[in-house]
């Protein structure tokens, strides 16, 4: 008898292989306690455009139905929350010290703006004023578009000998080694610049163009540009 | 008397004794707590009651207390006294009904009348049951200088007590 | 572009609510200038507060805003309406400024001192007095005082004073008049005599730092004769006036014993200044939590502040409380920002701050910083 | 010799169910071609209910006639008496359960007839009151369907046929399930093709809404089923039963859907909001107690005609220092426009600044439910604002340097 | 030596399947001995006589239950009068007790040493209290209609003794803990005048709080009870009538001890008096003394100014305080009032 219920299962499993997302099902709750969310709680939608645009689109009343994660503790809807400053906080933050990290970036964005209103009271003409964008988060933007990796190298090994194969990049990778490498570039400054001080320099260079950041980025394409003979080897 | 016994033996009596030996390893990685924790046997015919079953760390989650006083509460008094005489009269209950206490006993107190409660096995005639209750409530009431009055529940074998084999 | 138009319409949003006043003399200032901006001109700015006076982060805003502006508020003129008002033959009112961390309690005293010098008094104004008693940087130097034994010096900073003091009286001091009336004798080759004119006596206690602390004794006294003789209206201003009376300083004797601030050789004549009982001038007083460690900080007001001692010593004085921003207030400051470029986004962006920074001026300043 | 013919009558029928009994998902293609006209037999035969009115099937019921006569195996004999002792045995549970609920209500005083089960339940805790931490070894009065594990009637008859055409795969009702499952999918193909070809209209007003309700979970299947289902099957289970609502008209078999669906607690924001009160001056407030996040306890209350002013333990906003909890405070009224319209009055004590804040910034959502409208309404609820946020800090345990993090390894 | 009479009943081998239910074997139904099975019966070569004569368990003529024979309406205050552990053939209920794996059905009442040791309270069901609190009635005296109120019970019994006894379980009734007395009095229902209560306060020390006007005194030195409570109304008669007479040594009461502001006791009016002389330009040699006999009604609103002063050292600090110190201060020094925000 058994054998013939594992054929039947075998049956229907073979069919199942290729779509095997098996293993999201199994709901792991290795901890008692509720340390988490089960999953099939939505993740919270507060920002006002976003809202704006599921109320165009009238998902809202469906998306109320079912249970939502409450927001995070430090995200909230106001005008000026930015998703992208929160993240770069956090990268910024050490061990779990949140709020020196945001002092810190507040911090630098405070220097960007100083020395930006500087310029555009030294800048001449109308249209040179025009060109300085004075709101630091528009130039945080900037600088991340900027220092974004569009393909980076996978260590593959074949035949032994390990080759660096450039391989297309996910968004939020790059979004994560543009954010490192800021920060990389910072911190190796000297001991009596302060981090904020550092930080604004790199972001004002970064999001004109220059500065080592970018150089960082530019290398790495050179670097896929010269191995793009083994890009074959991805799929082996 | 001598039936009772042999009979005891062949259906493997010594599985019955209470304290049973546990097997002692002094290894430190094996000598971990065995206290109240019985081992599973080969053949699986090891009985096992309800309190035997559960080891002392389910004591108040799956099973309950066997003495009831206030000793142990904030500033309870005659602390040591009330644990020497319940253990006393533990021993004494064993040695009397020799063979047929197949539970533990429970002992409870209210102000200074005390209660002991047992599963007593029907392998005696009930006048002798009798006298035992009698002599065990008289001697106890004597010694702890408290009344005593014994609250005996009979059962046919060591049989119905068992809750699981292992 | 997205940036220029939103800066053109945060200027016509802010032109809309007028935050700036032409009246820049506080002589002149009255109730329908309270809340708004005005701009000191930068010579008198340099004069009043080169060595100090205004906070450092005030000093960095004016720097990125290319001017200094002060914003009017009620307590100002109301005690700029007293000192008017008041004769000046009857003995010295003293005002005691209280409030938050961060409510405005120094820029409200450097508008007083603004007005103190446009009116001619004689100012004399400590910065901040825990920079000389609790705060320690590697080179302060400290010695016994001669002349008092038992006390200690700090001449550094009473040269520092001085020169400060200089600084902001060199027009009244170079008029002359005011002459000292006995003759001081420092060492033995050196002396002043009888008659000699303040600044004289200045020049030598900035020359000879190691007399800085008595010149500053023989200074105050000389002043309160001279402001007695009607010579001159004297102004008084010290900002942080409680650690003097915080049990202990963190400066200590050669023999590392811990100093209380009655043995610190400057704290007597300004003790002594702060008295009632000369006339002809006013005394402006802030006790902050700022200047006291933190097991004195549970709250702001001044009893609590200046000890038992203190507020005996100073006992018929106007408490004067610095509030926060009011209503219109923190919307001429914001606007301000806008104008400045320090502010910028929709407009609802205000409301949300003001809830934030619970209408806190430094809070609001604080908050404003990043965006 | 006769026993032989017995069991060998019982191998001939085993084969001919077990060849029919694959479920048409995944049916490999070899058995289709041979044998489809034995499925069909197979099926109609299987569906016991509808009685099969083709005389097709005549020449088998005089097996059973036939086989009556047959002297009943031991095997069958031992199965049939055990199974009517079991019925014996619950019948006497019963008699004894209802007498002793009857005794039961007479020694509390009460009337018999109107003794619920939870008049039970709290009887039996009241004169037993045992202290165990463990709900389930606490001493327990309940009818005996729900004490003694339930047993599936009988799956054969005397001539030991099976009832169930699926009975040899071992588990009958579920494959059963799962075989209705696909017979759905075929159908809903079906009408598909048919839509496409014949033009044939769909129902337009007919959906099938599920994201207010989940999949039954394991134990409510084997529950539901009566048999004891492993991951495996229960991965399939969910697999077939997604398969068949993806499908376009898959309204058309809601009810079978629907018995399988187990609809969450919905979001019970929007029923009981709570009325708010009034207080001497008139305005309305509502006070929402128990808000909770991480240790934080407290309570907030809500004043309507108010001037946004926010008072926590009896000070301004400047309660807490840093901005980031400040902002958690002002989230919910930034968020629904209402920072000038309400005062907020909030105690609280325990905790940090941000399990403070947070459990502040809970109590104030909950509140201004009852001066918000419906839609803003939705917008806080799936901005995640009315979600209570449970999440404890999880315990350090031995051994461990944190509550996850392990030792570092050390090579020596 | 007891003789022993064997019973020896023979044949039925006791062919106990033991059948793994969970439940203890005294529940499960008893197994039928195996019927004549016709196949595969076991060919027993070396067949061993029974050596040993099994002894058949004594088959005790145990009579039913009683709980089957209980009418369903019987009074169950007679069945189970007192604490008594749980005995399952005269509880009529279908109890079970024992955790089990699931699946299972957990051990019944019978030889379920479980249920024995948890305390029941089969001998307090409602009814039986019911009927018991109706006995006891008779016994017990009505509360008095005047003592309706809180305030009516503290209006006429001010004075509250608090002992505290123990009930355990020992065969001896006393408690050590039981000898602690503890009075407690309101301090506005002692009659003491300004002085008076001043003297007590500083006699009663710590005992006394100030929230809540309390006086609590607690005895706990003496061995007995009633010593204690002895002990305690001395205490409180002893600091009563103390604190009425006045020692000689109290006159010379230095400022600190104090225990309220007094004005002119106080720098403040040095202050005022000199500022007032130096208005008048007038020379102040006064010494301390004559400071403060100085009568300050001379002083233009110095009268506000004291009361301000005083009440911002009494009432503590706080804005209301400030405010009026602030005003008062203005009106002393003519100064224009504070402007208020239009």
């Amino acid at each position: 008898m058994n054998s013939i219920r594992y054929k039947l299962s075998g049956v229907t499993c073979s069919v199942l292989q290729a779509a095997n997302f098996r293993p999201a099902y199994i709901q792991c709750r290795l901890y008692s306690g509720p340390t988490s969310f089960p999953d099939f709680f939505k993740n919270p939608i507060f920002r006002k455009e976003e809202q704006a645009k599921l109320i165009e689109i009238n998902e809202l009343s469906k998306l109320a139905i079912s249970p939502v994660k409450p927001p995070g503790v430090s995200e909230t809807s106001s005008v000026y929350y930015d998703p992208l400053v929160n993240k770069l906080i956090n990268h910024v933050m050490k061990m779990g010290k949140k709020q020196l990290a945001r002092e810190l970036v507040e911090k630098a964005f405070e220097n960007v703006k100083r020395i930006q209103i500087e310029r555009y009271h030294l800048a001449s003409s109308a249209e040179a004023k025009a060109k300085i964008i004075l709101n630091p988060k528009d130039i945080l933007h900037q600088a991340i578009e900027n220092c974004r990796p569009l393909l980076q190298l996978l260590p593959i090994k074949r035949g032994g000998i390990v080759y660096q194969v450039p391989a297309p990049i996910t968004e939020k990778r790059s979004l994560f080694l543009a954010i490192k490498w800021l920060l990389d570039a910072t911190n190796d400054k000297e001991r009596t610049i302060h981090f904020p001080q550092q930080f604004a320099w790199e972001l004002l260079d970064a999001a004109n163009n220059t500065g080592k950041v970018v150089k960082r980025k530019q290398d790495l394409h050179r670097q896929c540009e010269a191995n793009r003979a083994y890009a074959h080897y991805r799929w082996q | 008397m001598n039936s009772i016994i042999k009979y005891a033996q062949c259906s493997s009596l010594s599985q019955w004794s209470p304290v049973f030996a546990s097997q002692f390893h002094t290894s430190s990685a094996l000598s971990r707590v065995v206290s109240g924790k019985y081992r599973i046997t080969k053949k699986r015919d090891r009985p096992l009651t309800y309190e035997m079953a559960n080891p002392p760390h389910f004591i108040a989650h799956r099973k309950s207390w066997n003495s009831w006083n206030t000793s142990s509460l904030k500033d309870g008094l005659r602390r040591s006294e009330t644990a020497v005489e319940d253990e006393f009269i533990r021993r004494f209950l064993n040695g009397t009904w020799h063979g047929l206490v197949c539970s533990e006993v429970i002992i409870k107190r209210q102000f200074n009348h005390i209660r002991v409660a047992a599963i007593v096995r029907r392998a005696v005639s009930p006048t002798k049951m009798y006298f035992l209750i009698g002599y065990t409530e008289e001697l106890l009431s004597n010694w702890i200088q408290c009344p005593v009055t014994l609250e005996l529940q009979t059962v046919d074998s060591y049989k119905d007590v068992v809750f699981k084999y292992i | 572009m997205l940036s220029r138009n939103i800066r053109l319409l945060s200027r016509r949003y802010s032109q809309a609510v007028t935050f700036r006043t032409t009246e820049s003399s506080p002589t002149q200032q009255n109730e329908n200038q309270v809340g708004l901006f005005y701009t000191m001109n930068n010579d008198v700015c340099k004069q009043l507060f080169a060595h100090g006076g205004l906070p450092k982060s005030f000093m960095k805003q004016t720097k990125t805003f290319t001017e200094t502006a002060l914003m009017v508020r009620l307590p100002a003129l109301d005690i700029i309406d007293c000192i008017k008002v008041t004769d000046l033959n009857k003995p010295v009112v003293r005002y005691v400024l209280y409030g938050e961390k961060g409510a405005g309690k120094s820029l409200t005293l450097a508008h007083l001192l603004h007005f103190a010098h446009e009116d001619g008094f004689l100012i004399v104004h400590i910065p901040w007095v825990s920079d000389w008693l609790r705060r320690l940087p590697r080179d302060k130097e400290m010695s016994n005082s001669q002349s008092r034994e038992g006390f200690v010096d700090i001449p550094l900073d009473a040269a520092a004073w001085l020169l400060h003091f200089k600084m902001q009286n060199q027009v009244l001091l170079k008029t002359g008049d005011l002459k000292t009336s006995k003759e001081y004798v420092w060492s033995k080759r050196e002396s002043t005599p009888a008659g000699a004119p303040l600044a004289e006596l200045v020049e030598h206690g900035i020359a000879r730092v190691k007399y800085a602390c008595d010149v500053i004794d023989v200074l105050l006294k000389e002043i309160k004769l001279l402001s007695n003789a009607k010579k001159c209206k004297t102004f008084v201003a010290i900002d942080g006036f409680n650690s003097f009376f915080y049990p202990l300083t963190r400066l200590s004797t050669p023999t590392k014993k811990k100093v209380a601030p009655e043995e610190v050789s400057l704290t007597a004549p300004f003790m002594e200044i702060t008295k009632n009982d000369w006339t002809n001038g006013a005394i402006v007083v802030t006790t902050d939590q700022l200047a006291v460690p933190e097991d004195r900080q549970e709250n702001y007001l001044p009893k609590y502040l200046l000890y038992q001692k203190g507020f005996e010593h100073l006992d018929p004085f106007v408490p004067m409380e610095i509030g926060r921003y009011t209503e219109r207030e923190f919307l001429s400051c914001a606007s301000y920002y806008r104008d400045r470029l320090w502010l910028r986004g929709p407009p609802e962006l205000e409301s949300e701050l003001k809830l934030a920074s619970a209408c806190n001026p430094y809070n609001f300043m604080e908050l404003c910083a990043p965006l | 010799m006769k026993m032989y013919l017995n069991s060998s009558k019982m191998l001939l029928l085993t084969r001919i169910a077990l060849k029919h009994a694959f479920p048409k998902t995944g049916l490999s293609s070899y058995f289709t071609k041979k044998s489809t006209f034995r499925i069909q037999n197979v099926y109609m035969y299987s569906s016991k209910a509808s009685s099969s009115t083709e005389n097709v099937y005549n020449n088998f019921t005089d097996w059973e006639t036939l086989s009556r006569k047959k002297k009943v195996s031991k095997a069958m004999k031992a199965y049939l008496e055990r199974a009517k002792e079991h019925d014996e045995f619950m019948k006497r549970q019963q008699f004894e359960f209802n007498i002793g609920k009857r005794h039961l209500a007479n020694m509390m005083g009460e009337d018999p007839e109107t003794f619920t089960q939870k008049d039970v339940d709290r009887a039996i805790e009241y004169l037993f009151p045992s202290g165990i931490y463990d709900p389930a070894a606490r001493p327990l009065m309940k009818p005996p369907e729900e004490v003694f594990p339930a047993r599936k009637a009988a799956e054969f008859d005397e001539a030991g046929r099976p009832h169930h055409f699926l009975f040899y795969t071992g588990k009958p009702n579920f494959f059963k399930l799962l075989y209705d499952a696909a017979e759905n999918i075929q159908l809903l193909h079906k009408y598909e093709d048919k839509v496409i070809r014949k033009k044939e209209t769909p129902d337009p007003n007919a959906s099938l809404d599920l994201n207010a309700s989940v999949w039954l979970t394991k134990d409510q299947l084997e529950q539901m089923l009566v048999e004891a289902i492993n991951d495996l099957e229960y991965d399939n289970f969910k697999l077939v039963m997604d398969r068949l609502v993806s499908l376009p008209y898959s309204y058309r078999c809601k009810e079978f859907i629907e018995k399988y669906r187990k609809t969450l607690s919905t979001q019970r924001f929007a029923l009981e909001i709570p009325k708010p009160s009034y207080d001497e001056n008139g305005c309305a407030f509502v006070t929402t107690y128990e808000c909770l996040r991480k240790k934080a306890r407290g309570d907030v209350t809500i004043k309507c005609p108010g001037s946004g002013k926010i008072t926590i333990n009896g000070q301004d906003l400047t309660y807490f220092e840093d901005t980031q909890s400040r902002e958690q405070v002002i989230f919910p009224l930034i968020f629904t426009g209402m920072e000038n319209k309400v005062d907020v009055v909030a105690n609280i004590e325990g905790g940090g600044p941000s399990g403070q804040s947070g459990a502040i910034r809970w109590g104030i959502a909950w509140g201004l439910r009852s001066f918000v409208d419906k839609s803003m309404l939705e917008a806080m609820q799936v901005a995640g604002l009315l979600t209570r946020d449970h999440r404890r800090r999880e315990r350090k345990k031995p051994g461990q340097p944190g509550a996850r993090k392990k030792p570092t390894w050390k090579k020596r | 030596m007891s003789v022993f009479i064997r019973h020896y009943n023979p044949g039925s081998v006791y062919n106990a399947k033991i059948w793994r239910f969970a439940s203890t074997t005294a529940e499960t139904p008893k197994l039928t001995n195996g019927e004549d099975d016709e196949e595969f019966r076991v060919l027993d070569i070396l067949k061993k006589r029974d050596k040993l004569q099994r002894r058949a368990p004594r088959k005790a003529d145990v009579p039913p239950d009683r709980a089957e024979k209980m009418r369903t309406d019987q009074k169950w205050g007679d069945v189970w009068p007192g604490p008594k552990s749980f005995h399952p053939s005269s509880v009529p209920l279908p109890i079970r007790q024992g955790y089990v794996p699931k699946g299972q059905a957990p051990p019944g009442k019978k030889a379920n040493a479980e249920l024995m040791k948890i305390p029941n309270f089969l001998h307090l069901t409602p009814p039986v209290i019911k009927s018991q609190c109706e006995a006891i009635k008779k016994f017990c005296t009505e509360w008095p209609k005047l003592l309706n109120s809180e305030e009516a019970i503290e209006k006429h019994y001010p004075l509250e003794i608090i002992t505290s006894d123990y009930c355990h379980a020992s065969p001896v009734i006393r408690n050590p803990l039981s000898r602690i007395v503890i009075l407690r009095i309101k301090l506005s229902d002692l009659k003491l005048d300004k002085h008076a209560r001043d003297k007590f306060l500083r006699l009663v020390g710590d005992r006394y709080d100030g929230q809540t006007d309390l006086v609590t005194i607690t005895a706990d030195r003496c061995p007995v009870r009633r010593q204690n409570l002895d002990y305690v109304n001395y205490l409180l008669t002893a600091c009563y009538h103390e604190s009425w007479n006045y020692e000689d040594w109290e006159g010379d009461k230095t400022l600190q001890d104090m225990e309220y502001y007094d004005f002119d006791m106080n720098q403040s009016k040095r202050n005022l008096v000199n500022w007032h002389l130096l208005c008048l330009n007038e020379e102040n040699n006064f010494s301390d003394e004559e400071i403060k006999l100085y009568d300050v009604a001379s002083i233009p609103n110095a009268t506000e100014y004291i009361e301000s002063v005083s009440s911002l050292f009494n009432d503590g600090e706080s804005d209301a305080t400030l405010k009026k110190y602030d005003t008062s201060v203005r009106k002393l020094l003519g100064l224009p009032d504070k402007k208020i925000v239009t």
